[in-house]
């Protein structure tokens, strides 16, 4: 193999490797093109407002989700988290008239409990996540219908502040959306960039080597499990802000769509590769589908199908992408020379 | 105990009557070992005798059930692996434990990357000094690839990069050498002497006494779980320390019966994989046992996995009894009398979770079957066969093969593809991690094989195995067959000749 | 056989693959079947166990195929979608005037071919099923969706409708539990009396060795999955036909409880270990607390929470067990050691 | 089907004079649980027991699908309860099971949905079909000067109730010259979703620039219809009626996102329902067409054909009596 061969290899390899994402980012580009070209009202400023409120809530959730599936986890209880801070601090909000900050910090403690429980039976009963997620899916969405039984939170009984806060924006960006940015930027760079973030990859990669290596994996877990609750318990807040009204069914059924958004923004399900920026453009691509669809007249009957069509699509392409640097890092050999 | 008279400062690691039992089976039944500063002790026994579960107690992986582990003469317990790593241990464990996912170089320094500004993890420092140590080791792996798909011999360097690289004041290696050839084990005996010098305590288990001899000052015998003797090496002979370990005397090493070889049963040409072997070609032919050797990363196992149709092939043909073999088949290779001993037992060789049982009768589970039922029992009694045939040491055929010692995990998957009866078999590593007790047995085994017809291909890095195996060698270098040699012809000069392309590094 | 050890030995095994997981679960479905007859009205009658098969007969056909599935270490998620689909494509076809023999069969291998394409997507290109089944959950239903839009076909005849919920003779045991039996014994012979179960255990343990062992574990993949789309087909028409219903949203959402029993069941969602029997004991448990609760006029509240609750704690209890027994051990261990 | 009316005791005549039967038991069984819609009707039927000196149980499915209602109504006809008032998920999938509730002496009174008549014995409207409709209609068109495109938001595709009052509207909308200049240009589902509603409210819009209002006959749906546009840019650019309840919709119609919208009170609606569930019970009525019974405070009423009984035209709410509704 000569030099120059391996020098190109490896550069493309390298950008593949690196921006795993950029699949994605063009799909998203191609979606929203040919959406905006059919209906140029797609793009304004109304409409990406409107997304990007959408695009909020699963951003956030995909964040955590993606943390708990670096470990070779699962949450699937973040559906029931989200419904149960949102119901608590919507509760809340109503009786006490509290502000936002607080309301916020209520919805990250929620869910952190509920994070918490997930962690304890999962590292310390040794339940596979998907089984003890499953189980607090279940659970949590019981405690949600006991706590508010057919009653509704509308918005009439929140604080003004709090609707505003759901609805306003700062040059353009709905807060929602920022939130999640923000958390999203530090997701990124904590998985990335910080040694406990690089230890849930070890655990999810080989929790046998982590044990090995000396990764404290209690500790972690729970990290993960906390961070992935506190993170569905914000989500709660933020949904509680944006659609003002509040029930017993909130967040019903959310989890598979974060799932989906994780493993389309190229998480590995069983551990140990991905990142949170690619889950976030995976959220951010589900929800763009979501919204194209009804822009595009697409029939009403024919969404849902369109939306799976496209998962499979989108995780085939990646899929792909990936075949091809595995064959170009097998040229390349494993050896400098 | 030892009758020698200690040295004076109190051994760096003592431990005293330590046990551990897993269930029923008691692994360590008062183990006794002192390391001291400055000097590399050998660590020898029968698979199963329990040197790996006692470095797992010092690694602080095991808890012991009863006995003491002492730091410089104080009594210590280890809560877990990174309690011991912090009082200065660093172990390379029997089973290369990476993260496919990471880098090389990230591998390297899990739990502890240099940190940066902020708390960040300094990447560029992290290559730079992964770099630094393959260069001091000689290995030339890439630490920017992933971890996923290195072969076993470099995943093993890569191991004894990350220890070495810990600097730490205990190292011990628990087998480090099994995949590796002789240019590898020399240069990483290079390092470990130069540490040892700076006065750190090496635990070395090896079942290869040359490299026990050529490394070591001591050396203790474990039998059963238990201690045997210490002395140091100059002191003993190897006869001693194989009767000590075994408790029996040992038939000849490598007892190879004089077989006229019959009609070519296996024909291999041109094989091509793209990147890891080019125009390969060759005969086995009834009766002979033909070895590949080379140095590691050479394309062997590439080429066998090929030619049994694990792997698909770029170009070339692959001949059983005169039929051509479809590529990436390896339902039919079976079908036409082929059998791989494969040469990563974990990843390839064993259903860890499943039972020994399952295990051994995998590959027969067809054949067991009665009216297109398996009801248990026939699978049970093949499996009893073939573990008592190989001495296989366990605690039950119905627990999980994990729970086996490294070497009889491998007596489990030569079993499981002697048991297939092959034509044509071909094994990688056939004796990697096997203790010399069973080693001679499995020659044997290979040996009468031989005599009685099939044609055997041995992929060998020992190469006192392949000059005591071997009616021919063929010595591969860079993915091609550099060259063959008949039984009289191979020496170790001529095969490292032709394995490295210049006089021997030796 | 003079071989003495072979019937102890073969006891002995039979005895510790009973003595794990399917015994406790097999254990606490009795005991509770036993306890709740004492106490729950209504619950010990003929009618009632008549209609705690009857809901739970497309949980439990369901779960013979993800047993199987999720043994190799993989998992189909589109199970209750299928079920929608073929039981919109029978709406279809009835409408267009097909004779309802044939529909039967024809929903059934739609089935199939459903779980051929999921099969095609996991093997064929290697992605990963969890993925690839997300993706046909939602692609199914919606087919479903646009095969029958918002309109229910219900016009079946009540000759076949009938027998979906009629009993054998005059005896009180319904007509769907003779393939419930069928099917169970055929699933549960292939997976632990078979050649076949041993490659599924083997793929799911470690596909990479399975594959060196001569297991060609992609195609056994793919033939799971179209047999898990064609028990889905055939779900499909059975709740079609019990319901007399053919609707897009027939069975949604039902996937979740098939996996619930089958990790219920002690089936590891990473594949190569589990067996059936647990698997039909977590069923049968599951559908008879829930129909327990309601006749104790338990509130759905609490139903939710129980469901959940009994997957944590009966994963966690004998976890729960093991660490107290060894911590017992080590105690008494240790103290033997001071006092020698 | 010709026993399409019949009443608990086939054959048996009605007797109006009869006394009301006290120590009977009633169920209540709404499409779900932790609905508020139900609960209302469960307080106005629970109300309705009490009075009777009946035992009253609320209980259903979280979940609202046909095959969980199932179930529940096997639980209940064991327990062999007298009336049971049904909110129904699917029109022919509950027959077998409420037949074999009836075959045990249960009263079937369907609410809110019906089933396929011969399976029950009352059905307990909310109102007429085509009155709904033409309600919805007669709002729009006095919010958009009966001119431009409108669109409806709906529930789920298959809700019986919705489907017919869309196909009245539609059949209106062809048929009378005064809505000539209307336009029904899109129907979609927001499956009784907050967020799916919320999110085709949104789609409407943008693929209807012209779009001049929205009819939503759910309350799901046009309580996050109005959420959306009083945050949004179309705020009082175009209408929004429909269905909702008073107390989702105080503070839209207050901020003037909406205008006018309706509703029946869900709570004498299930009061409504126990009164006829008690009157068949206590064969009163059979369920035949013209036979007349009291419902407490409700007044008189008539049984209608098919064994429909009608609770009246749906109640407008706007700016100027909203204040005087908690429900
Ligand atoms: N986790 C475990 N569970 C059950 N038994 C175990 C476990 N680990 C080790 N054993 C048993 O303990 C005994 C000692 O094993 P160990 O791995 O220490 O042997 P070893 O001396 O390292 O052998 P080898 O030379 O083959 O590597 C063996 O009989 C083995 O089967
Ligand atoms: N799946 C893979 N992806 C990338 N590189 C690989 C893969 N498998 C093997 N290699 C590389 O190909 C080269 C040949 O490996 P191979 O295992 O055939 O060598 P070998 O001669 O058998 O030596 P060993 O003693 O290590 O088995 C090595 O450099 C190895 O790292
Ligand atoms: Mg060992
Ligand atoms: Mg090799």
């Amino acid at each position: 193999m000569t030099t120059v061969d391996a020098r190109t290899g490896s550069a493309w390899l390298d950008l593949v490797l690196r921006f795993r994402a950029l699949g994605l980012l063009l799909a998203l580009a191609v979606l929203v093109a040919v959406t905006a070209s059919l209906n140029p009202r797609f793009l304004s400023g109304q409409s990406v407002r409107d997304l990007l409120f959408a695009a909020a809530v699963t951003l956030l959730l995909a964040c955590g989700m993606t943390v708990v599936v670096l470990t070779r986890g699962i949450d699937l209880s973040v559906g029931s988290v989200l419904g149960l801070s949102a119901y608590l601090t919507g509760s809340a909000l109503s009786a006490t008239g509290m502000g936002t900050a607080p309301a916020l910090l209520l919805g990250l403690a929620v869910g952190a409990a509920c994070g918490a429980l997930n962690g304890v039976i999962i590292h310390f009963g040794r339940v596979p996540p998907l089984v003890a997620t499953l189980g607090t899916l279940y659970v949590l969405r019981g405690v949600v219908y006991f706590a508010a039984g057919g009653s509704r939170i509308n918005a009439s009984d929140l604080p003004p502040g709090f609707l505003d806060f759901g609805s306003g924006d700062v040059l353009g960006v709905p807060y929602l959306f920022a939130v999640a940015m923000l958390v999203l930027a530090a997701v990124a760079v904590f998985l990335g960039r910080y040694r406990a973030g690089r230890d849930l990859y070890a655990l999810g990669s080989n929790p046998e080597a982590a044990r090995l290596a000396g990764v404290p994996a209690g500790r972690r877990l729970m990290t993960a499990y906390v961070l992935s609750g506190a993170l569905a318990g914000l989500g709660g807040v933020l949904y509680a802000a944006r659609f003002g009204t509040v029930d017993a069914s909130a967040g019903y059924g959310i989890e598979l769509d974060v799932v989906a958004a994780v493993v389309v923004g190229g998480v590995a399900i069983f551990g140990g590769s991905g990142t949170a920026l690619g889950a976030g453009l995976g959220a951010l691509l589900l929800t763009v589908i979501d919204n194209a669809l009804p822009v595009l007249r697409i029939d009403q009957f024919w969404q849902q199908a369109i939306v799976g069509a496209l998962i499979l699509a989108a995780i085939a392409l990646d899929r792909l992408v990936s075949v091809r640097a595995a064959k170009a890092l097998r040229t390349k050999g494993s050896h400098v020379d | 105990m030892s009758a020698l008279p200690d040295p004076a400062p109190p051994p760096v690691v003592s431990l005293a009557g330590v046990a551990k039992s897993f269930g029923a089976v008691r692994a360590l039944r008062g183990a006794d070992l002192d390391l001291h500063a400055g000097e590399a002790h050998a660590l020898v026994g029968e698979n199963g005798a329990g040197k790996s579960t006692l470095i797992k107690v010092l690694a602080g992986l095991y808890r012991p059930d009863a006995g003491t582990v002492a730091l410089d003469g104080e009594p210590v317990a280890f809560a877990d692996t990174a309690a011991a790593m912090d009082a200065g241990i660093a172990v390379i464990y029997q089973e290369p434990a990476l993260f496919g996912d990471f880098t090389v170089a990230e591998n390297l320094f899990v739990g502890r990357q240099p940190k940066g500004r902020f708390g960040l993890i300094d990447r560029a420092a992290m290559r730079r000094d992964a770099a630094a140590i393959f260069a001091r080791l000689g290995v030339p792996i890439d630490p920017d690839r992933p971890a996923k798909g290195l072969s076993i011999a470099d995943q093993q360097l890569v191991e004894i990069a990350k220890a070495i690289s810990r600097r730490a004041r205990v190292l011990v290696m628990d087998e480090p050498t099994a995949a590796l050839s002789g240019v590898e084990v020399e240069r990483l005996f290079k390092v470990v002497r130069a540490l040892r010098e700076d006065g750190a305590a090496v635990l070395f288990i090896s079942h290869r006494f040359d490299e026990v001899e050529a490394l070591c000052q001591r050396v203790t015998v474990m039998r059963d779980g238990a201690h045997v003797s210490t002395d140091l090496l100059a002191d003993v002979t190897v006869e001693q320390l194989v009767r000590r370990m075994v408790g029996r005397e040992l038939g000849a090493m490598f007892p190879k019966q004089e077989v006229e070889p019959g009609e070519a049963v296996l024909e291999v040409e041109g094989l091509t994989r793209e990147g890891l072997c080019r125009d390969v070609s060759f005969t086995v032919r009834a009766g002979e046992i033909v070895a590949l050797a080379g140095l590691v990363g050479a394309g062997r196992s590439e080429v066998v996995q090929a030619v049994f149709g694990i792997e698909g092939r770029d170009a070339g043909r692959v001949r059983v009894g005169g039929r051509e073999l479809a590529p990436g088949d390896p339902r039919a290779a079976m079908r036409a009398g082929v059998a791989l001993v494969p040469e990563d037992r974990r990843q390839q060789g064993l259903l860890l979770d499943l039972s020994i049982v399952r295990n051994a009768t995998i590959t027969r589970r067809n054949a067991l079957a009665r009216f297109g039922f398996l009801t248990g029992g026939a699978e049970r009694r093949a499996a009893r066969d073939w573990s008592a045939r190989l001495h296989v040491k366990h605690g039950g055929l119905g627990n999980a093969a994990g729970t086996l010692s490294g070497g009889n995990q491998q007596k489990v998957v030569l079993a499981k593809w002697l048991a297939t009866g092959p034509k044509v078999l071909i094994v990688d590593e056939p004796t990697r991690g096997i203790d010399v007790g069973t080693k001679a047995e499995v020659h044997r085994l290979l040996s009468g094989l031989a005599a009685d017809g099939v044609a055997v291909l041995m992929v060998s890095s020992e190469l006192l195995e392949v000059l005591g195996m071997a009616d021919r060698v063929l010595v591969m270098r860079e993915g091609r067959i550099a060259g063959e040699l008949s039984r009289a012809e191979a020496t170790e000069e001529s095969v490292m000749l032709l394995a490295t392309g210049q006089e021997a590094a030796l | 056989m003079t071989d003495p050890t072979s019937f102890g030995s073969r006891l002995r095994g039979a005895g510790r693959a009973l003595a794990t997981w399917d015994a406790a679960i097999i254990a606490a479905t009795a005991v509770f079947l036993v306890a709740a007859s004492m106490t729950v009205e209504h619950f010990g009658t003929a009618r009632n166990a008549g209609y705690i098969v009857l809901d739970l007969a497309p949980i439990l056909l369901l779960a013979l195929t993800m047993t199987l599935i999720v043994a190799t270490g993989e998992i189909d998620l589109s199970v209750a979608s299928t079920v929608g689909l073929t039981g919109a494509a029978m709406g279809v076809m009835w409408n267009g005037g097909m004779p309802l023999e044939a529909i039967m069969p024809v929903a059934v291998l739609l089935g199939a071919a459903l779980g051929a394409v999921n099969g095609l997507f996991v093997t064929g290109f290697g992605l990963p099923s969890l993925a690839v089944t997300i993706g046909t959950l939602a692609l199914y239903r919606g087919l479903g969706y646009v095969l029958l839009g918002d309109t229910a076909v219900a016009d079946w005849p009540r000759l076949f409708t009938g027998w979906t919920l009629g009993r054998i003779g005059d005896s009180a045991v319904p007509n769907v539990l003779v393939p419930l039996v069928v099917l169970a014994v055929i699933c549960g012979v292939l997976l632990h009396a078979t050649p076949v179960g041993r490659s599924i255990y083997a793929a799911g343990a470690n596909p990479v060795a399975a594959a060196y062992a001569g297991i060609a574990v992609g195609r056994l993949k793919f033939w799971l999955y179209v047999a898990s789309g064609a028990m889905a087909g055939l779900v499909g028409v059975l709740w079609t036909l019990r319901y007399s219903s053919a609707r897009a949203d027939n069975a949604a959402g039902l996937e979740l409880t098939v996996i619930a029993v089958v990790l219920l069941g002690g089936v590891s969602i990473f594949g190569g270990k589990g067996a059936l029997p647990g698997v039909l004991a977590a069923v049968v448990l599951l559908v008879s607390v829930q129909n327990a609760l309601r006749l104790a006029h338990v509130s759905t509240e609490a139903l939710t929470v129980v469901t959940g609750s009994l997957l944590i704690v009966a994963v966690l209890a004998p976890n729960a067990l093991g660490a107290l027994r060894t911590a017992l051990r080590r105690r008494r261990t240790t103290a033997n050691g001071r006092t020698a | 089907d010709d026993d399409g009316g019949g009443g608990p005791d086939d054959g048996a005549s009605a007797d109006p004079n009869a006394e009301f039967e006290t120590g009977l038991t009633y169920a209540m069984l709404p499409k779900s649980v932790n609905n508020p819609y139900f609960e209302a009707s469960s307080a106005g039927a629970e109300a309705a027991v009490n009075t009777l000196g009946g035992e009253f149980e609320y209980t259903g499915p979280s979940d609202a699908s046909a095959s969980s209602q199932v179930s529940y109504i096997d639980t209940l006809s064991q327990q062999a309860t007298d009336v049971l008032l049904l909110s129904a998920n699917d029109p022919n999938a509950l027959c077998s099971s409420l037949e074999q509730a009836r075959a045990g002496g249960t009263v079937v009174v369907t609410f809110d949905s019906d089933v396929d008549p011969g399976c029950r014995d009352l059905f307990v409207s909310q109102v007429d079909s085509a009155e709904v409709g033409l309600s919805l209609l007669e709002m729009t068109a006095e919010q958009i000067d009966a001119t431009g495109e409108i669109a409806i938001l709906s529930a789920t595709a298959n809700a019986s109730n919705q489907n017919a009052w869309i196909e009245a509207m539609e059949a209106e909308l062809a048929s009378n010259p005064s809505y000539a200049d209307m336009e029904l240009v899109d129907v979609v589902y927001g499956d009784d979703e907050d967020e799916k509603s919320f999110s085709e409210t949104q789609g409407l819009l943008q693929a209807h620039p012209d779009l001049k209002a929205i009819i939503s006959p759910t309350t799901v749906g046009i309580a996050a219809a109005a959420r959306y546009l009083s945050g949004s840019e179309s705020k009082g650019a175009v209408a929004l009626t429909g269905l909702g309840t008073p107390n989702q919709m105080r503070e839209f119609v207050q901020d003037g996102t909406v205008t006018e919208f309706a509703l029946w009170d869900p709570t004498a609606l299930g009061e409504l329902a126990a009164y006829t569930g008690a009157a068949a019970a206590s064969g009163i009525i059979t369920g035949a067409e013209g036979e007349v019974f009291t419902a407490g405070g409700l007044g008189e009423y008539t049984v209608g054909a098919d064994g429909v009984v009608t609770l009246g035209p749906p109640t407008r709410f706007n700016a100027e009596n909203i204040d005087d509704f908690d429900f």
